[in-house]
């Protein structure tokens, strides 16, 4: 049936997609991240509901800044770009390369969840926006907060198949779930696309 | 070759079916755990039914008569309904389109027992200080940790964790569908309980997802002090509204699209005749799913959120009725002309259709907005939804069950226990239901654990509450006949005892563990109905005989499930008065086990096995 | 073929023609990075140097981050390719259905009423 | 043979609606409206009956021919045809529904509006009211658009409504509340601008007209109009909590006149003569004075009034004035109709509720006083039996 590819010649072409379980993979994280998008626009749909709901707290113009924003930004989408190398480097069975992006990938990561973890602290100790200050503070922490928890997710996702896998080379088993992991982590970016746009420019620029 | 035969072989019985990942066992044990929930939130309706039975009625006290409401609507909703879809979902849609299994049969099980030990979660509420009490809807402030006890907590993270087990099965169905089909099976040709069911999966997607924001948001709200919809701080009591019914309105749809799907099954069957208008209900289908999402402020008419928003909404509701009439005459046009058998099966799949007219005729007149300010939250509404949850979705549900039996279980129910059930639960029905309309009208709210004597609303009741009695009695009635049918029913050894058209009629009954011995060849719409008048009588095949990959069971979905139902548990004990055990260690323990039983499954690399080929000749020629 | 599953390859079944495609379209990734960075410091400028006319920033940058939206899920997640139609549809129907769902939560609160 | 089941369920319910509108006594059934509101939701249901009706006559008839007419007779192997589809039926039952749709959208938006009107600018200077009473009058003048501008001139009674567990507070323009039960004034629009103070709550008059859910941190209004005089029942119309069920309220509607009366009786202006004071002694003495009672029940009653406050329910209850918000004002306890909506109005009742709330109303916010001793209970008794604002006006 339709898990038999052709092997004989190397690595196929679409390694990701070559087995019908590496296809079902690939649709059925289509559909999750389909579903992910509205679940992300209900946090988003919260906290712009809510924004103005400072309850004498602080609000958001005076506690964003810009530069640690945009460091973040930079990182995030870099690590978006080496995690699309990675995969190209996988459908030339280049598992090195692959590694090593995706090594660099992780490193990015860690460095955007450390300058949120640095963004949150200074906020609760310093800026004196708890989580349960005002509408306002609860929404931005579970919006920003929901998408640190993605990034730490997809880290340790590519952290264990990395390590799974840290022998193995690129088989028809382990291609789909990289490819997988890979999709997942940019979902992460285009969602941080909006959450730099939305919650931190709309609330700076925004009267 | 990697040919380790079957591993269970001499495991027990017990552990194969906790294991089990086969499509058509947990089918069955859908089934099973949905009847479960059923006749549960059924006694808990009458209950709810003895107190509304005279004015002032101190059978139950308003407090518990909350519980009893909320509990009866989301095991309804959540537990009993949604799995019996489920479970013929399960059953039918690989055998429909030709397929040896779900996509991801792993992943069919997870989804099985998550949902399980959600439900077990919700239903531990009445062992730790009393159910939820806020409705179902669940409304803030009502069920904010202000006015609302432990149980609300048990409701959002019970109907989290069994949200999780749907939304991921639902996922496995859309991808079963789309990239399972045999050769030949094209969209258009798939029978049309397969596309309902897609598209009842594509609505979980996008609406379970909302609801899990939702939930996780009011679950910050008790649990962790967040402030989304306390005024007091800045939020919003509407908040929580849309959100919940940017869920909720789909979620109907949800239940009363595989109702659907089973009645485009059932009717053609028994009518002899193919579906009426095939390509019109397949887009009417779509037309109501896509339609569902612009509709939901319909709940909220009474919120005050201004007229243009009333009038936008009120339209579009109403537009949903023009699909959903496409339907109602493509099943009417498809007994027309044919020959109809009226056994159990067809008695509920056709007076599915008037029925569901009733309840559907006044939804429309729900969303005529002025009006509505009328109805809203009265018995009126009550009518208008149980006529379609109970009319017609019930309905549907024990048309499938009379359809597929034979074939899920090798023997037939009893047709005259069958036709006293129906009777007793379609008359039974209406006295319930239809009397309600008009109690709403005369000014009974809806959820109210009592009412004043000398209101002229004593005898209404009455007569609701003798039908409630009448349907309990069919349903008993019905397992009764589940137990008789067990003993006395003859086993079917034939292929399709009903002469019907789809594929899983082409299969060998008992349905073999591996569904089709060659996957088929599917030349038509109707493909078994079509090889019986132009083949030879059986489907022909599109490979040749050869070893079947089967995939391996596993005990690792029933830990993750127990693992997040303690993680869960954990949550909620954060909140209790004098937990025994640290709430973090419990927390700790369940992370423990879910993530470590999914640690173990992606380290373990398990590509199943194979079926050998002299085997599978074997069972064949034992099943003739 | 089980045991296919789990075998490393010594080489890649790519033809001379399909590596040339490979690196092709990761040029144009790169490309189309270096635009969304572009984008992004854009996005960064009009709010922080107050360079757009004030009462049009907030469409300003949120057509930026439509526009780079668009490009990550065409480019970088391939949605582009044509064997993703199914992906493209569940994608498009999730925004279809968050977006009159924002809209609600922002504005139909019952603060003011509409 | 289900066909005619539900046929002949469908035209007797025509019948009953009148039927039942007959033996509207305590007018709560909304299928006997006493205002233009009301009115204008049944004319509209009924209307979307008739489409109904229609509808379901259609398809009932299809399918009692098609479960009678197609039956398979036993023995009968014939295949029947197997027919595809139609497109000429299909785009029939496409178009028609859309019609049918249309004809009711039509009035589902114009009543929108009609009920989403907004209270007269000029709202809350009561002193128009006295000239309202003729100014405003029949059913038909209530659905004229123009009513709107008739009222802005003249100011329109707007009444804020705050709904608690399981009680509902009335504040009136002129700083006084009525707990429970609201006075309003027949033939005349009047606003209400509700809100809650804990959880959500549904205001609902079904004889008068639609309801409207009260929510804390949102404003709503609506208004409704009396066509008679009487009382007219309210329910809360939401889940609020154990007693949701019993939190009831009334609508009492009164001719122009003797609203105004009613009204300057609970401001206590003219009885007193004192003007604008609604200082406490002198607004209780008047009203005590109003009592027909003789001497000894007036010094009874104002003992009654210092056992009233030493016990602390004056904390919650006012009784004169604008209400606390913590329980319903008592200002005119007397001439309620039930005890907190759910007990007949004795001595004996009222002591058992004073004694212990909770047990006929489960989870109200008032605390029990089962230890309070025999001669205060009397004393409260017979102090809140002499709060009444319709024998002051009787007078
Ligand atoms: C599966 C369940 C299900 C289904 C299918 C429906 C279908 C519909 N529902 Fe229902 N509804 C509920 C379950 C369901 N509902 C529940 C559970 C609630 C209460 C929730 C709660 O508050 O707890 C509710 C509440 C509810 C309300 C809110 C009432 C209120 O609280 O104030 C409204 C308002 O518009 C509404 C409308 C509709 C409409 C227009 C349809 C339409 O889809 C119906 C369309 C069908 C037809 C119209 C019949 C067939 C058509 C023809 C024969 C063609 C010709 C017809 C015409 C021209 C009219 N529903
Ligand atoms: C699929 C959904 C579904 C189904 C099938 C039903 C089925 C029934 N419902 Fe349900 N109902 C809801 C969904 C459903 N309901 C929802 C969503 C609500 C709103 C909740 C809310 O307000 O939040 C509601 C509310 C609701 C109310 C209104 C409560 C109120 O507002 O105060 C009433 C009252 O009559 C009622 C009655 C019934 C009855 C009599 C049945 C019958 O059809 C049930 C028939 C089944 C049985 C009778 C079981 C038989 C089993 C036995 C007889 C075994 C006996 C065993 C023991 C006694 C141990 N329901
Ligand atoms: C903490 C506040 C509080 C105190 C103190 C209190 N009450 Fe109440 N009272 C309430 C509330 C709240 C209600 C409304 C209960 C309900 O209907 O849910 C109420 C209702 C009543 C009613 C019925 C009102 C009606 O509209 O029919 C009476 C009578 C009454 N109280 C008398 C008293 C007396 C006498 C005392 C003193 C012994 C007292 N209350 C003390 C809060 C209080
Ligand atoms: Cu207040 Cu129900
Ligand atoms: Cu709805």
């Amino acid at each position: 049936m339709s898990d038999s590819v052709d092997v004989s010649k190397g690595l196929p072409p679409n390694p990701e997609k070559a087995t019908l379980e590496g296809k079902n993979k690939f649709l059925g994280f289509w559909v999750f991240l389909g579903g992910e998008t509205i679940m992300f626009a209900t946090f988003f749909g919260t906290f712009l509901g809510l924004r103005e709901g400072t309850a004498g707290g602080p609000s958001a113009e005076e506690l964003f800044s810009l530069p640690l924003v945009f460091l973040m930004t930079m990182l995030l989408l870099t690590s978006s770009l080496t995690s699309v190398l990675a995969m190209f480097s996988m459908k030339k069975n280049n598992f090195r390369n692959m590694i090593i992006l995706t090594v660099i990938t992780v490193l990015l990561g860690f460095g955007f969840l450390a300058c949120e973890i640095y963004e949150f602290y200074e906020y609760v100790h310093h800026g004196g926006l708890g989580f349960t200050t005002s509408a306002f503070g609860s929404s931005f922490y579970s919006l920003v907060g929901l998408h640190g928890a993605h990034v730490t997710f997809g880290l340790f996702w590519f952290i264990t198949l990395m390590i799974r896998y840290s022998r193995t080379g690129i088989t028809l088993t382990n291609a789909p779930k990289f490819y997988v992991a890979s999709l997942y982590w940019h979902f992460i970016d285009v969602v941080w696309v909006f959450i730099f746009t939305v919650v931190y420019l709309m609330s700076i620029g925004g009267a | 070759m990697a040919t380790e035969t079957a591993a269970n072989n001499n495991k027990s019985v017990l552990w194969d079916w906790l294991t089990t990942v086969d499509h058509k066992k947990l089918a069955v044990l859908y089934l099973i755990a949905g009847a479960l929930f059923f006749i549960k939130a059924g006694a808990m309706a009458i209950f709810m039914r003895i107190q509304l039975m005279s004015a002032e009625n101190t059978f139950l006290s308003g407090q518990t008569f909350n519980e009893f409401i909320t509990m009866h609507g989301t095991i309804m909703l959540f537990l009993a309904v949604t799995p019996l879809i489920f479970a013929f979902m399960n059953f039918a849609v690989p055998l429909q389109i030709g397929a040896r299994d779900v996509a991801f049969p792993f992943v069919n099980a997870l989804g099985f027992w998550i949902f399980f030990f959600g439900g077990l979660l919700v239903s531990l509420s009445w062992f730790f200080g009393g159910a939820p009490d806020a409705g179902w809807t669940a409304y803030v402030p009502l069920s904010s940790g202000e006015y609302a006890d432990l149980g609300l907590d048990f409701y959002v993270l019970g109907l989290q964790i069994s949200g999780l087990g749907t939304l991921i099965s639902a996922i496995n169905f859309i991808v079963t569908i789309i990239n399972m089909r045999a050769p030949g099976m094209t969209m258009m040709r798939m029978p049309l309980f397969c596309w309902t069911g897609l598209v009842t999966s594509i609505l979980i997607v996008f609406a379970f997802t909302p609801l899990a924001a939702g939930l996780a948001l009011l679950m910050l709200d008790r649990i962790f002090g967040g402030q989304f919809f306390m005024p007091d701080a800045g939020g919003n009591p509407v908040l929580w509204q849309h959100i919940f019914w940017i869920f909720g309105h789909p979620e109907v749809y949800i239940l009363v699209l595989p109702a659907f799907g089973i009645i485009s099954e059932v009717v053609p069957a028994f009518s002899r005749k193919r579906l009426f208008g095939y390509t019109a209900m397949v887009f009417a289908t779509l037309i109501i799913a896509f339609l569902s999402f612009m509709v939901w402020v319909h709940h909220m008419f009474t919120v005050g959120i201004g007229p243009i928003t009333n009038s936008v909404f009120a339209i579009a509701t109403m537009a949903i009725g023009v699909p959903t009439g496409i339907k109602i005459f493509n099943w009417l046009f498809t007994m027309w002309g044919g020959k109809i058998t009226f056994n159990t099966a067809m008695l509920c799949a056709s007076s599915f259709v008037p029925t569901f007219v009733l309840g559907g005729v006044t939804g429309v007149m729900l969303a005529m907005v002025p009006v509505d300010y009328l109805y809203h939250d009265t018995y009126f509404v009550v009518a208008h939804f149980h006529y379609i949850v109970v009319g017609g979705i019930a309905l549907g549900l024990l048309a499938g069950t009379y359809y597929w039996y034979p074939k899920m279980f090798g023997h037939k129910l009893n047709e005259k226990l069958g036709q006293l059930m129906f009777w007793l639960f379609y008359i039974g029905f209406h006295l319930t239901f239809f009397i309600q309309h008009i109690l709403g009208l005369i000014g009974m709210p809806r959820r109210v654990f009592t009412y004043l004597e000398g209101q002229g609303m004593e005898t209404m009741n009455l007569v609701s509450s003798i039908g409630a009695f009448m349907m309990g009695a069919g349903v008993v009635v019905l397992l009764i006949n589940i137990v008789y049918s067990a003993f006395t029913s003859e086993r079917i050894t034939v292929r399709d005892p009903w002469d019907a058209r789809t594929l899983e009629w082409s299969t060998t009954t008992p349905v073999p563990e591996y569904n089709f011995a060659q996957t088929p060849q599917v030349r038509s719409l109707d493909p078994w109905f079509y090889e019986k008048v132009h083949g030879e009588g059986l489907m022909k095949p599109a490979e040749p005989m050869d070893d079947i990959h089967m995939p391996n069971g596993s005990i690792l979905p029933l830990t993750i499930g127990l693992g997040l139902f303690v993680w869960g548990f954990g949550m909620i004990m954060l909140e209790m008065a004098n937990p025994i055990i640290t709430p973090w260690i419990v927390i700790g323990t369940g992370v423990i086990i879910t993530f470590g039983s999914m640690l173990l499954h992606s380290i373990h690399e398990d590509h199943g096995y194979h079926i050998p080929l002299d085997k599978i000749k074997k069972i064949e020629k034992e099943v003739g | 073929m089980s045991d296919d599953l789990s075998k490393p390859f010594s080489q890649s079944a790519l033809s001379h023609e399909e590596i040339l495609k490979i690196n092709r379209e990761r040029r144009i990734q790169i490309t189309a990075f270096a635009f969304m960075i572009f984008l992004t410091l854009l996005a960064f400028l009009a709010v922080g140097m107050e360079m757009v006319e004030p009462g049009f920033t907030i469409p300003f940058i949120l057509l930026l981050a439509v526009v780079q939206f668009v490009l990550q899920l065409f480019y970088f997640m391939h949605l582009k390719d044509k064997d993703h139609q199914w992906p493209n549809a569940f994608m498009m129907t999730g925004i279809v259905v968050a977006t009159p769902a924002v809209i609600a939560l922002v504005l139909l609160l019952g603060v003011t009423k509409y | 043979m289900k066909g005619r089941i539900g046929l002949w369920r469908f035209l007797p319910l025509t019948a009953l609606f009148f039927l039942l509108a007959g033996c509207g006594e305590d007018r709560l059934t909304a299928l006997d409206p006493y205002g233009p509101q009301a009115q204008w939701i049944l004319d509209n249901m009924i209307l979307s009956l008739y489409v109904m009706a229609l509808v379901i006559i259609v398809v009932f008839t299809l399918f009692f021919i098609a479960v009678v007419k197609f039956r398979r007779r036993p023995g009968d192997d014939e295949i029947p045809k197997q027919v595809e589809g139609s497109k000429v039926l299909e785009i029939t039952w496409t178009v028609i529904p859309v019609i049918l749709l249309a004809i009711l959208a039509v009035p589902t938006i114009w009543g929108t509006y009609y009920m989403a009107e907004e209270a007269p600018e000029a709202a809350g200077s009561s002193g128009g009211e006295q000239e309202n009473a003729e100014g405003e009058e029949g059913e038909d003048s209530g659905e004229e658009p123009e009513n709107a501008e008739e009222a802005e001139e003249e100011g329109a009674l707007v009444i804020d409504v705050t709904g608690h567990q399981f009680w509902w507070q009335f504040d009136y323009p002129d700083g006084f509340s009525a707990g429970n039960e609201v006075y309003i004034p027949t033939n005349q629009k009047v606003w209400f601008d509700l809100s809650a103070s804990d959880v959500i709550h549904s205001f609902w008059v079904p004889a008068l007209g639609g309801k409207i859910d009260t929510i804390p941190g949102v404003d709503n209004s609506m208004w409704l109009e009396a066509n008679e005089p009487g009382v007219y029942k309210g329910k809360c119309a939401e889940l609020c909590g154990p007693s949701h069920a019993l939190m009831d309220f009334k609508v009492i509607a009164m001719e122009p006149e003797e609203y105004e009366a009613w009204e300057e009786s609970m401001t206590g202006q003219e009885a007193s003569g004192e003007g604008e004071s609604s200082e406490e002694e002198a607004a209780e003495e008047e009203q005590s004075s109003g009592n027909e009672g003789s001497e000894e029940g007036d010094t009874a009653a104002s003992e009654g009034r210092q056992v009233f406050e030493d016990q602390g329910c004056i904390g919650c209850h006012a009784v004169e004035g604008q209400g606390t918000g913590q329980g319903p004002t008592l200002s005119n306890f007397a001439d309620r109709e039930k005890i907190a909506n759910v007990l007949d109005v004795n001595n004996e009742n009222l002591e058992g509720w004073i004694r212990n709330p909770d047990d006929f109303k489960q989870g109200n916010n008032m605390p029990a006083s089962p230890d309070m001793s025999d001669e205060d209970m009397d004393a409260i008794i017979e102090f809140l039996n002499s709060l009444s604002a319709e024998e002051d006006m009787n007078q």
